[in-house]
């Protein structure tokens, strides 16, 4: 039976999956390690939170994602000054100062966040309903990215960005492109958890959410649309089919992380992989 | 072959199961930071409520029925607590659900609850939207305007001190109680000297402490937790600072007590907590959770029993667990609990005195009761 | 005979250290300039200096007469300059196949409009598939390049700095490291090519080999250039000769010894 | 006089940040790892140090036995986590770090209760007068402990074998190799000595806050990040300078720019400013 309970549970994970899927373009497909994403949701969030009160759903939800992929242009311009672990750094302080921003501004409601955030009156299925939509839509952008020439040449910018553009890649327009798009679905997603919650409050948008998402992209495997997917919810659930271990369900958390990485480093996706390859080879070696 | 078997172990360890349980007795649900960062106050809360549940059940439960405390820890936030509070509603059929969380996951759970019609108790969460969600929700703790106020009353009228410098934890419990202290301070003829925030985390307030000394008030109002205002004290009594310091709930923990050491000697807080009280409810409460735990009580661990033996005693007044009697019961009812008898406004929002405690060689102690219920009053809509 | 690439006072700095001091040369269409000079002279930093990876401190750079001193390597690499590495960059995570491909589709690479609604490789795997096999390494084609012997990973290079169809081919050392028959393989490619309109720089430290393929030379010495001509005067000027003898000036002797001596 | 605490306020901060960041940047410059779960050692030095002490009575032994364990914890954590993924992309050992100080975090929680620790007797209540000057003595502790700390990895950097070892090592592990150094020892010893270091500030906060709770290590883990990028990722004294700046800027930050941003952003804000403006950090970076 489908109740509330997993109607919300959905839209959770839905949440996080089109998160996950907007950050795996910038860090999976173009190689550009972001700890700050979680600063494009909340800027989708709280634009969705302002404009929902005037505007119909499609148009709050299209506004979001481009309020976002504007910071997520700024963002952009600012990490071609900077490479690899300065600008996963550099992200990480702009989500902080994202943050530290919104706590203080009086008409974002500071800390007490904005409330009164107009039903979305699609009632409980049909949102879920929306949730799977957006997900399945930004899966499906995100796999004909990967197939086109765009994703090629995002592929060859994450492998060695110098001699990508001794081959004509463009690569500051190929990393502004990954940076605009994967903000504008954290920007889309911003504006959906904006309807879901129906109040929005800093805290929800701080370093352990940009954390537990790029968690989720690498424990996925870097670029796989479906190992970041698998990872996504599986990561999602697990505190939920754990509660009857409450007290230690961040440490299995924790170790699950921990052991993927260091027994499977190619996440997911490489854990599959060569499990696949080993069988069609006959076993050990 | 052993690397073989490490990813087939790994790989199924991201296929575990679960598994749930269901017994014929009566739920009261509840939920909790109990990871994460504010797993201090989600262990206290949660000890106070099975404290309660414990009480009632070894005195015959409700009607012959035991309760089951439905236990869930919704890490501080919101998104999380939303699920949560309808699995509650929806698998475990539990009758009432306590809140033992800060303001975000309790903000979120209240709608679910309204909509599903069943009765939700705030312990100790200070936001005003929370029982505006509708009639189902009630709060046993103190708004943070109206501890704001006490604050205010407790610093111009009783105290008789006008310089004060603000010194406020930056999250919606600092914001809502600056808020309730200025927005009384003038009538006591209180002047806000300076106003300074610091983060939750902090532990360190150096550069503060100095322009605190710099702006030499009478009194510092200093809403925080214990974990800040333990350092926070020692480190303004260490550099000579000494102006009255005024905290709140927050501090209300022998934690408190234990991290300043000494410059605790003196501080005044305002809480739900009176520990001198003679009150049955409260002598027995201080007494069964020191015994059971091994623990000195604090405010939140007394809140969290109080909302919990508010819905025991509802439950059994009630006589069923049809959630509307539950509900009527509780807002037509007065309850005597570990934080003193306790009823309700139309919004569901506590009616109670707020007690005023000072430190005194090593302890809390009783230095005044605020009762002035109608400068107390929360706001009825 | 009209100048393709023109290098006019190039002088580059890192830091405090001068590796280019204001070096001229100019190279006409169809030329094949050999570009010589002994250890830290300076090769390296003029080719990533003409595609871009280095920008000058001063001077200019001109492809076709068009001033490219302020344009990114993509841009220039559009205009037609492509380079390959000395020390070889394939992209690890590609096929050897795909490191062509990609290369071979710049027009589609070039704008993201297009890039994001092309799918089909259809055209540049087969374009990639005959430069593998131009170079002579079509057996790769699937491998990843991590599992290439250097020999290989150097006609890759090659292979794919052609597959954006240069005007001007910027070739950082490509037969180092292969055996006498693949050197010999290659050279012969790349002589063909040059037959047939591509204008290249060759760096090579095997003066025998230079001698053979290349009608002109430049040579470096210390960041400056010291000769500039065709090949045969060029390898008997006495200065060329001391520059690749070291501090050792006592030894004019003109001819092969010293044309031997990059080894 | 306002200005003269301000500032010496913002040392003991910064000095506290450099204790930690300083083996943060040790580790990084040796293999370019972001190791986040340093912050969960600190934590683990400070509580080390309060139980001992409370157990035995004595504050030097608590610190001596503190920094020997985390400095052992610091190698098998690089032997059982950081080792077998050293040739992998650097974000998988950032990722793995991450989880393991989640571990950690959780771990202390469980073991210790959520309420936090304190010493038995408060260490260091006393207030040193300078002239007008005064400061707790806790904080002057910070300040010569950091500065004792550092001058020590200083005179170990320039004067000894292991410090020309390292710093051959950091430059060039093959040629390293080549004129026989033990890399692998090294890397061991680096462990170590980056471990103990957060170990040592461990204690220092401990004495400072006279508390030690699961999460002390989370702002750490993450603004000791931003002062390693700050100082030019794997530059000792650049690091050792930028944690010092940062922790006036705080200071100053707090007073004067905390109506509009809180104390992370003031120093983030900072951080992206220089980025900006110089991308390597403010110190060139101790490799090519």
């Amino acid at each position: 039976m489908i109740g509330a309970y997993e109607i919300t549970l959905v839209a959770v994970v839905s949440i996080n999956l089109m998160l996950a899927l907007g950050l795996n373009l910038i860090t999976g497909f173009c190689g550009q390690v972001s700890l700050g994403h979680a600063a494009f949701f909340g800027t989708g969030a709280y634009a969705a939170a302002l404009a929902a009160g005037g505007l119909s759903l499609p148009v709050v939800l299209v506004l979001a994602g481009l309020v976002a992929c504007a910071l997520g242009l700024l963002v952009g311009v600012a990490s071609l000054r900077v490479r690899e672990d300065f600008l996963a750094i550099t992200t990480m302080g702009v989500g902080f100062v994202f943050l530290g921003f919104v706590r203080k501004q009086g008409w974002l409601g500071a800390e007490m966040g904005l409330t009164d955030i107009p039903d979305h009156g699609l009632g409980d299925i049909g949102f879920v309903g929306l949730c799977l939509a957006l997900v399945a839509a930004m899966a499906a952008l995100s796999w004909h990215i990967k197939r086109s020439w765009m994703g090629f040449g995002f592929a060859a910018v994450a492998d060695d960005e110098r001699t990508a553009r001794t081959l004509g890649i463009n690569a500051a327009a190929y990393k502004l492109a990954a940076f605009v798009i994967g903000t504008f679905l954290a920007g889309v997603a911003g504006a959906v958890y904006a309807y879901f919650t129906r109040f929005i409050i800093p805290s929800a948008f701080g370093f352990t959410v940009s954390i537990s998402i790029l968690t989720m992209v690498i424990v996925g495997g870097v670029g796989s649309i479906w190992g970041v997917v698998a990872a996504c919810v599986v990561l999602t659930l697990l505190p939920e089919f754990s509660r009857v271990i409450n007290d230690y369900k961040l440490l299995l958390y924790g170790a699950l992380i921990v052991l993927t990485m260091r027994f499977a480093p190619g996440g997911l996706a490489g854990l599959v992989r060569s499990l696949v390859a080993r069988r069609s080879t006959g076993g050990a070696p | 072959m052993r690397r073989t078997l490490q990813r087939l172990a790994l790989a199924a360890l991201w296929l575990t199961p679960s598994a749930a349980l269901a017994q014929d007795v009566v739920k009261i649900g509840f939920h909790a930071p109990l990871t994460g960062f504010a797993a201090a106050d989600g262990k206290s809360a949660r000890q106070g409520a099975e404290l309660a549940v414990q009480q009632a059940n070894a005195a015959g439960g409700i009607n012959g029925k035991k309760i089951e405390l439905v236990v869930y820890d919704d890490e501080g936030k919101p998104e999380n607590t939303i699920p949560l509070a309808n699995k509650l509603t929806g698998q475990d059929k539990v009758a009432v659900v306590v809140s033992g969380g800060y303001s975000g996951p309790t903000r979120a759970a209240a709608p679910v609850m309204q909509r599903a019609g069943v009765p939700y108790l705030s312990a100790y969460a200070i936001h005003p939207d929370i029982t505006r969600a509708g009639d189902f929700i009630f709060r046993t703790g103190m708004m943070g305007e109206v501890q704001g106020r006490a604050g205010a009353k407790l610093v111009g009228e009783l105290l008789k001190k006008k310089k004060v410098v603000i010194v406020a934890v930056n999250n919606d419990f600092g914001q809502a109680l600056t808020a309730g202290f200025k927005e009384v301070a003038p009538k006591f003829g209180i002047e806000v000297l300076k106003e300074h925030t610091f983060a939750m985390p902090d532990r360190q307030f150096g550069p503060l402490v100095a322009q605190v000394k710099a702006s030499a008030p009478e009194v510092i109002y200093a809403p925080g937790y214990f974990f800040n205002a333990g350092p926070l004290v020692a480190q303004l009594r260490a550099a000579g600072v000494d102006a009255t310091i005024i905290g709140q709930e927050g501090y209300d923990s022998q934690r408190f007590i234990e991290i300043a050491g000494k410059a605790s000697e003196g501080v005044i807080v305002t809480t739900s907590l009176d520990r001198d009280s003679s009150a049955p409810a409260t002598r027995s409460f201080i007494e069964n959770y020191e015994k059971t735990f091994k623990d000195r009580v604090d405010m939140v661990a007394a809140s969290g029993n109080a909302a919990a033996t508010v819905a025991i005693e509802a439950l059994r007044k009630a006589g069923s667990t049809d959630p509307k009697a539950i509900r009527d019961t509780i807002r037509a009812g007065t309850f005597e609990t570990a934080i003193g008898t306790l009823s309700f406004n139309s919004l569901g929002e506590v009616k109670k005195a707020v007690q005023v405690q000072v430190v005194k060689d090593g302890n809390f102690h009783r230095y005044a009761v605020i009762d002035d219920l109608g400068f107390l009053a929360p706001p009825e809509k | 005979m009209t100048t393709l690439l023109a290098v006019e006072d190039v002088l580059v700095r890192f830091g405090g250290i001068v590796a280019l001091g204001g070096v001229s040369f100019s190279l006409a269409k169809g030329e094949l300039l050999g570009l010589i000079g002994p250890n830290g002279a300076g090769k390296t930093t003029m080719l990533h200096t003409v595609i871009g990876v280095v920008k000058p401190t001063e001077g200019r750079i001109l492809v076709a007469d068009r001033d490219v001193t302020r344009l990114a390597p993509d841009a220039r690499a559009r205009l037609g300059v492509a380079l390959t590495h000395q020390i070889v960059r394939p992209f690890r995570g590609l096929s050897v196949l795909d490191n062509v491909t990609l290369a071979a589709g710049f027009a589609k690479t070039t704008h993201l409009a297009r890039a994001i609604v092309s799918v089909s490789r259809t055209a540049e795997r087969a374009r990639a598939r005959e430069l593998l096999a131009l170079v002579g390494i079509a057996d790769y084609a699937d491998a990843a390049p991590g599992v290439l012997p250097l020999g290989a990973l150097k006609r890759l290079e090659v292979a794919r700095a052609l597959a954006i169809s240069p005007a001007v081919l910027l070739l950082d050392e490509p037969l180092a490291g292969l055996n006498s028959v693949e050197a010999a393989r290659l050279a012969a490619t790349l002589a063909d090519l040059n037959a047939s309109g591509i204008t290249m720089i060759l760096i090579e430290h095997n003066l025998a080999k230079v001698a053979e393929i290349c009608p002109r030379l430049v040579v470096l010495d210390n960041g400056r250039k010291i000769a500039d001509g065709p090949t045969a005067a060029v390898l008997a000027d006495p200065q060329v000769i001391a520059a690749y003898m070291g501090q050792d000036t006592s030894g004019r002797e003109p001819g092969r010894e010293a044309a031997h001596a990059g080894g | 006089m306002l200005h003269v605490e301000l500032v010496l306020q913002g040392l003991v901060n910064g000095s506290m940040y450099a204790v930690i960041a300083v083996g943060l940047t040790l580790v990084y410059g040796l293999l370019r790892i972001l190791h986040v779960a340093h912050a969960g050692l600190f934590t683990l030095g400070a509580y080390i140090t309060v139980l001992i002490t409370n157990a035995t009575g004595s504050l030097p032994l608590a610190v001596a036995v503190s920094a020997v364990t985390v400095g052992v914890a610091g190698m098998l954590v690089y032997r059982l986590l950081y080792e077998p993924l050293l040739d992998r992309p650097p974000y998988v050992a950032l990722i793995a770090s991450i989880g393991l100080f989640i571990c950690m975090e959780e771990g202390y929680r469980i073991v210790f209760g959520p309420y936090g620790n304190s010493f038995d007797t408060m260490q260091l209540t006393e207030r040193i007068n300078i002239g007008p000057i005064g400061m707790a003595a806790a904080d002057a502790a910070m300040l010569v402990g950091a500065v004792v700390l550092l001058t020590g990895l200083g005179l170990l950097m320039k004067r000894t074998r292991f410090g020309v070892a390292w710093r051959a090592t950091v430059t060039d592990p093959a040629m390293a190799r080549a004129f026989g150094i033990d890399t692998v020892k090294v890397r061991y010893v680096n462990f170590f000595i980056a471990s103990a270091l957060a170990a040592a500030a461990g204690a220092l906060v401990a004495v400072l806050n006279n508390l030690v709770e699961p999460t002390m290590g989370s702002v750490p883990s993450y603004k000791s990040l931003a002062i390693i990028v700050l100082g030019g990722l794997g530059n000792v004294g650049g690091t050792l300078a930028a944690a010092l700046l940062l922790g006036v800027i705080e200071a100053y930050g707090t007073i004067y720019a905390g109506s509009f941003l809180d104390r992370d952003a003031i120093a983030f804000v900072f951080l992206i400013a220089v980025l900006m403006v110089r991308p390597q950090g403010l110190f060139a970076t101790g490799r090519p």
